[in-house]
């Protein structure tokens, strides 16, 4: 499908100038955007030709900008007189978080309702409030990408500030969605150019969507031998939870200093034994397919029925990097057969 | 993100380590209190534990203790062939060793953690070694903390 | 910036009563008289105590909000946190969150009979409840406490009973499971002394709380004695960690203890798709 | 083509052997997410067994399996390769299983496919490959574009380089004989552990510091390791807390040490823990570092070889080194 089209007028800016606009940005702004060790991660940039461009999706989404693995919440102090508890100094400065595809942009607009709502989590939403988001558009996908299963378009900009699209030699700017995002391209001006170009948009080829309106709302009839067997191989580890853009649950640890600490939160896993034990020894969820079956529900039923979105976005993130190679869509599909029968 | 933390003596301008020694009840503590009770002098910078072997200190006591940022852990037990348990330093040994060789291949130094056998009417060597090793871990520095 | 929702204040312990060997009733008081005397709650509600340094549990309230003073704490050491609170003393400084989660049915119940089954520790919640009501007196109809223990070292606010007995319109049967030398009331379990007992289902709640498989056993109980689902009211245990609805620990399906409990109805437990209707 | 065979050989022994209830569960390989990711396939009926598949992606471990699953099950039929009996014979060592509880299939290896390698010779669109056979030097990758060929050495995984299998193992069944592979080049690891051991302190700590910025103390590492069944692990246990999910350097640190000392006598060289690893951390290299000094110190033998032999650390000898005292 070839829906090329010729001559259109389009505000372009070339690799080239990509970079000194982000060198512009670095300077007025905190720059985070994707760069590549043994992985490719989003990290703080000092040198604009770090920045890692021709990757699909990172090792950890960017929910670790947001809701890091390890967050100080408070520290306290003790004398004589008392204790004393002082939160935690989060960012003052503004961020530009720069390359986010749509599927994290969607996942941190759930996690947004996660965070925010009646009782706002004010660690997230202060470093949500304080950054800008400029997308790109995924025209080329990984065999592990699911995310229009979700209605997620991935040359859509939804959810970010500034939305980009990689067109080989030059970047499109497809959209710019927020008097943020046109203060960061007042910016750029200098190097924003409006041409005619042959104009390609062409998304990605995805995986077959899998039809997640006949999923949801319909767990409960899936049979409880379904969850041991289908859990069977799992590992029990943390990774498909850690990699995950929209999984949220936390744990809280204090740590002791002399005449003080500090009070973290760290990212915890569901999937582990001891996430529901309680002090008594009671372990409302202990087989391995409860907490399989609890993951999934919390995913494809809870989510829907608190947030009305499905706590999934297609990323694929789990799906590579599962050391035993589960699948989350073969697990989806599977479910649907379940409940059909 | 590694802090040096800086412990230095107003004293003497020195730096004071911070260490940990696991004494074995039946020998180096003994030892310890004997050192103690005959006035000797012994450098004050480590706490001491006592257990019942230097077989009960588990690998993980040690590497714990490294995480929590001391500068230093020595094990004191009894000599070979004395051991109240007739051979629980001899596991201590075999496990000393592994550890140590481990820890300096993450790049904790291995002089940081030490075994020595000290008995129980050893107090002059209990005096004597605690001396030499600390000043080993002084000219060592501190350790990078991890943070 | 000192908004953050995880920060607790600073209270002091104003007086500790030790109930059995491992259970302690903690008086405290926030060291702000204005948090201290702005702190509303409800009968089932809890709380997040903070033992600095060691980390956060919720703990439920067992004082009841007619006195805005203090509140009592009843905690049994059972980890970490409640170990370390156990070691303070009186004058020791805690942190406390809250409070979170919804609370009994107050209004529901109201001009109706109640009748009040618990075991172990499970007492401390319903204690709230019960000098609620006996406070209220004129609002509810007779209020009967089943209450049962391991041995009689094991039952919780010994010095209250008489105390709640004298009431009128007010019955409180104890229990134990085993019987040692001191004891010289009932021996059984508190399942058998409610089947005894049978109080008529007929404009009556009742109200459960202890071990889990307690309040199973009791709510099989009381269904074959004719109790509405939605008359069977419990309050539930969870792992928590944050209490307001973030860390996700304490989901029942898609329920959360800490906000949608930790008070439920049975019915609304048969509701749930999740381990506890399994 | 043997390949072909061989998959449906073992799918027929492995209908056999639950028709006739020798076995209530066998643990083998299934498709995975495309043609080269494999997954571990838990079969309970004879219907299962058209699951099962068998070829050079077919890498994992699967020991790691048996002692989560031993309690449920009357006896379990397991697929392993020369490599992965070496677990077995630890797990029976060990007093964790006994060997009449197995049902031990031996299939034939000649290298597994490191995926991350293939990505590296082949390029990131892996699910071109559709099928795969071999010569004596190298794998033929059948794919969309035509057949590919690759030397063995470069796509194997590093400890298929140096092969080693138990003596004297008795397999129930051998679907053929085992032969270990050989290859042009040897295992990599040994010399990096050398290169590591030259370093000074600071410049190990550097390095360390850089490979554990990347962990994420998911601890896929540690699940995915046959070795790993403690019934309370010590990073579990809540009261004492040795180990806290703050992820700093210190705690990561602590985590990895600990994981490999208490495997230290005990790892047989799986690579599992390596190739569970998201984040590409050569954890080999510190296994591989404990293996070597155990063999120089104690005059251990490497892990899995020998049915008989003791922990290097339950025993001891009275002229143990002690020239570091």
């Amino acid at each position: 499908m070839d829906n090329r089209e010729k001559g259109v007028e389009r505000k372009i800016i070339t690799r080239d100038d990509l970079s000194k606009w982000l060198e512009k940005i670095k300077g007025h702004f905190d720059l985070y955007a994707p760069v590549r060790s043994t992985v490719v991660n989003f990290g703080k940039i000092e040198r604009v030709d770090k920045i890692c461009l021709d990757f699909m999706n990172t090792f950890l989404p960017p929910k670790v900008l947001f809701f890091p693995q390890t967050e100080e919440l408070f520290s306290y102090a003790r004398d004589s007189e008392g204790i004393e508890v002082k939160r935690a100094e989060d960012l003052i400065k503004e961020r530009v978080l720069f390359g986010i595809r749509p599927c994290d942009a969607r996942a941190l607009s759930i996690l947004d309702m996660v965070f925010g709502g009646e009782i706002q989590d004010s660690h997230y939403i202060e470093k949500r409030r304080n950054t800008v988001l400029i997308g790109i558009g995924c025209t080329e996908s990984l065999n592990t990408c699911f995310c229009s299963t979700f209605g997620i378009d991935p040359l859509s900009g939804e959810g970010t500030d500034i939305f980009l699209i990689d067109n080989g030699g030059y970047f499109t700017i497809k959209e710019v969605n927020t008097q943020r995002g046109r203060s960061l391209i007042d910016l750029g001006n200098t190097f924003i150019k409006t041409e005619k170009v042959d104009h390609r948009e062409e998304a990605g080829s995805v995986t077959v969507p899998i039809n997640i309106a006949s999923i949801t709302g319909n767990m409960e009839k899936v049979q409880e031998d379904f969850w041991n067997n289908t859990s069977d191989p799992c590992l029990s580890c943390g990774i498909c939870t850690y990699v995950c853009p929209t999984c949220h649950c936390f744990d809280v640890e204090d740590e002791e200093k002399k005449n003080g600490g500090v009070r973290f939160r760290t990212w915890d896993f569901c999937m582990s034994k001891d996430f529901a034990r309680m002090a008594s020894g009671e372990n409302p969820r202990i087989s391995k397919g409860e907490r399989y079956r609890h993951r999934y529900f919390h995913k494809f039923d809870y989510f829907p029925k608190k947030y009305a979105v499905v706590g999934c976005v297609g990323c694929g993130r789990c799906i590579s990097y599962c050391p035993v190679n589960m699948d989350i869509r073969k697990v989806l599909e599977r479910i649907r057969e379940n409940i059909q029968k | 993100m590694e802090k040096k933390e800086q412990r230095v003596d107003r004293g003497t301008e020195q730096f004071s380590p911070k260490i940990l020694v696991f004494a074995c009840n039946w020998c180096s503590y003994a030892a310890a209190d004997l050192a103690g009770v005959s006035r000797l002098e012994v450098p004050s910078d480590f706490r001491i534990i006592r257990v019942m072997c230097s077989a009960r200190v588990r690998p993980e006591f040690v590497i714990y203790a490294f995480s929590r940022g001391f500068d230093g852990v020595f094990i004191l037990g009894c000599h070979p062939g004395e051991c109240h348990y007739s051979e629980g330093n001899y596991y201590t040994r075999r496990r000393v060793l592994l550890l140590k060789e481990t820890l300096q291949f993450m790049g904790i130094e291995s002089e940081r953690f030490q075994l020595r056998w000290v008995s129980a009417s050893e107090g002059a060597k209990f005096a004597g070694t605690m001396k030499r090793l600390i000043e080993g871990i002084r000219d060592l520095g501190p350790r990078n903390i991890d943070t | 910036m000192n908004n953050s929702i995880y920060l607790p204040h600073i209270a002091t312990i104003k007086n500790v009563v030790e109930e059995t060997f491992d259970t302690s009733t903690f008086t405290v008081a926030f060291d702000n008289k204005n948090i201290q005397s702005s702190f509303s709650y409800l009968p089932g509600q809890f709380v997040e105590v903070t033992v600095f340094g060691k980390g956060e549990c919720p703990i439920s309230i067992t004082s009841t909000p007619v006195k805005n003073e203090y509140l009592e704490l009843c905690v049994r050491s059972s980890g970490k946190v409640t170990d370390a609170l156990h070691d303070l003393d009186v004058g020791g400084k805690i942190g406390i969150r809250g409070p979170y989660g919804n609370s009994f049915p107050l209004e529901e119940v109201r001009g109706k009979d109640i009748i009040l089954i618990s075991g172990g520790i499970g007492l401390a919640p319903l204690r709230s409840l019960l000098n609620y009501f006996l406070y209220n007196e004129d609002r509810y109809g007779k209020i009967e406490l089943f209450y049962g223990a391991k041995t009689s070292q094991d039952l919780c606010f010994r010095r209250e009973y008489d105390l709640w007995g004298a009431h009128e319109n007010t019955a409180v049967h104890i229990t134990v499971d085993k019987a040692t030398e001191q004891w010289n009331g009932r021996v059984g379990f508190v399942t058998e002394l409610l089947k005894e007992a049978a109080p008529s289902p007929r404009n009556r709640f009742a109200f459960v709380c202890g071990p889990p498989i307690m309040i199973k056993i009791t709510a099989k109980i009381l269904a074959e004695m004719g109790y509405e689902d939605s008359r069977i009211i419990t309050t539930l245990e969870r792992k928590m960690k944050c209490g307001v609805g973030k860390c996700m620990r304490c989901s029942i399906g898609e329920k959360l203890v800490c906000q949608d409990g930790p008070v439920f109805s049975l019915r609304e437990l048969n509701e749930i798709t999740d381990e506890f209707s399994r | 083509m043997i390949k072909v065979m061989l998959q449906k050989k073992l799918q027929d022994r492995v209908k056999e052997l639950l028709q006739n209830g020798t076995v209530s569960l066998f643990i083998g390989y299934e498709q995975g997410p495309g043609f080269v990711y494999v997954s571990p396939c838990f079969v309970r009926d004879e219907s299962g067994a058209e699951r099962l598949v068998l070829n050079q992606f077919c890498s994992n471990n699967l020991a790691g399996y048996i002692h989560e699953y031993n309690a449920y099950n009357r006896r379990i039929g397991i697929c392993v390769k020369g490599c992965d009996a070496r677990a077995l014979v630890e797990l029976v060592k060990q007093n964790q299983i006994t060997r009449e509880d197995l049902f031990v299939v031996g299939v034939p290896c000649t290298g597994r496919i490191d995926i991350s390698k293939l990505r590296e010779e082949y390029g990131p669109k892996l699910e071109e490959i559709k099928g795969i056979s071999e010569t004596e030097r190298s794998f033929l990758l059948e794919t969309v574009r035509g057949t590919k060929e690759i030397y063995k050495e470069k796509i194997v995984f590093d400890k298929c380089l140096s092969c080693t299998h138990p003596e004297g193992f008795e397999y129930d069944i051998l679907l053929d004989e085992l032969k270990i592979p050989e290859f042009g080049s040897a295992d990599p690891v040994q010399k990096r552990v050398e290169e590591m051991e030259s370093l000074s302190t600071a410049e190990k700590n550097e390095v360390w510091c850089s490979y554990l910025s990347q962990c994420i103390l998911c601890r896929a590492c540690q699940k995915a390791c046959y070795a790993c069944y403690c019934p309370e692990c010590i990073f579990d246990k809540a009261y004492p807390r040795w180990f806290s999910k703050i992820s700093t350097t210190a705690q990561k640190r602590l985590y990895h040490l600990i994981r490999a000392y208490h495997l230290a006598g005990r790892c047989v060289d799986c690579g599992e823990c390596e190739r569970a690893c998201p984040a590409g951390i050569p954890l080999r290299l510190l296994n591989k570092k404990i293996e070597k000094e155990t063999k120089k110190l104690f005059n251990n033998r490497e892990a899995g070889i020998n049915q008989e032999g003791v922990l290097p650390l339950n025993t001891f000898d009275i002229d143990d080194p002690d020239f570091f005292l």
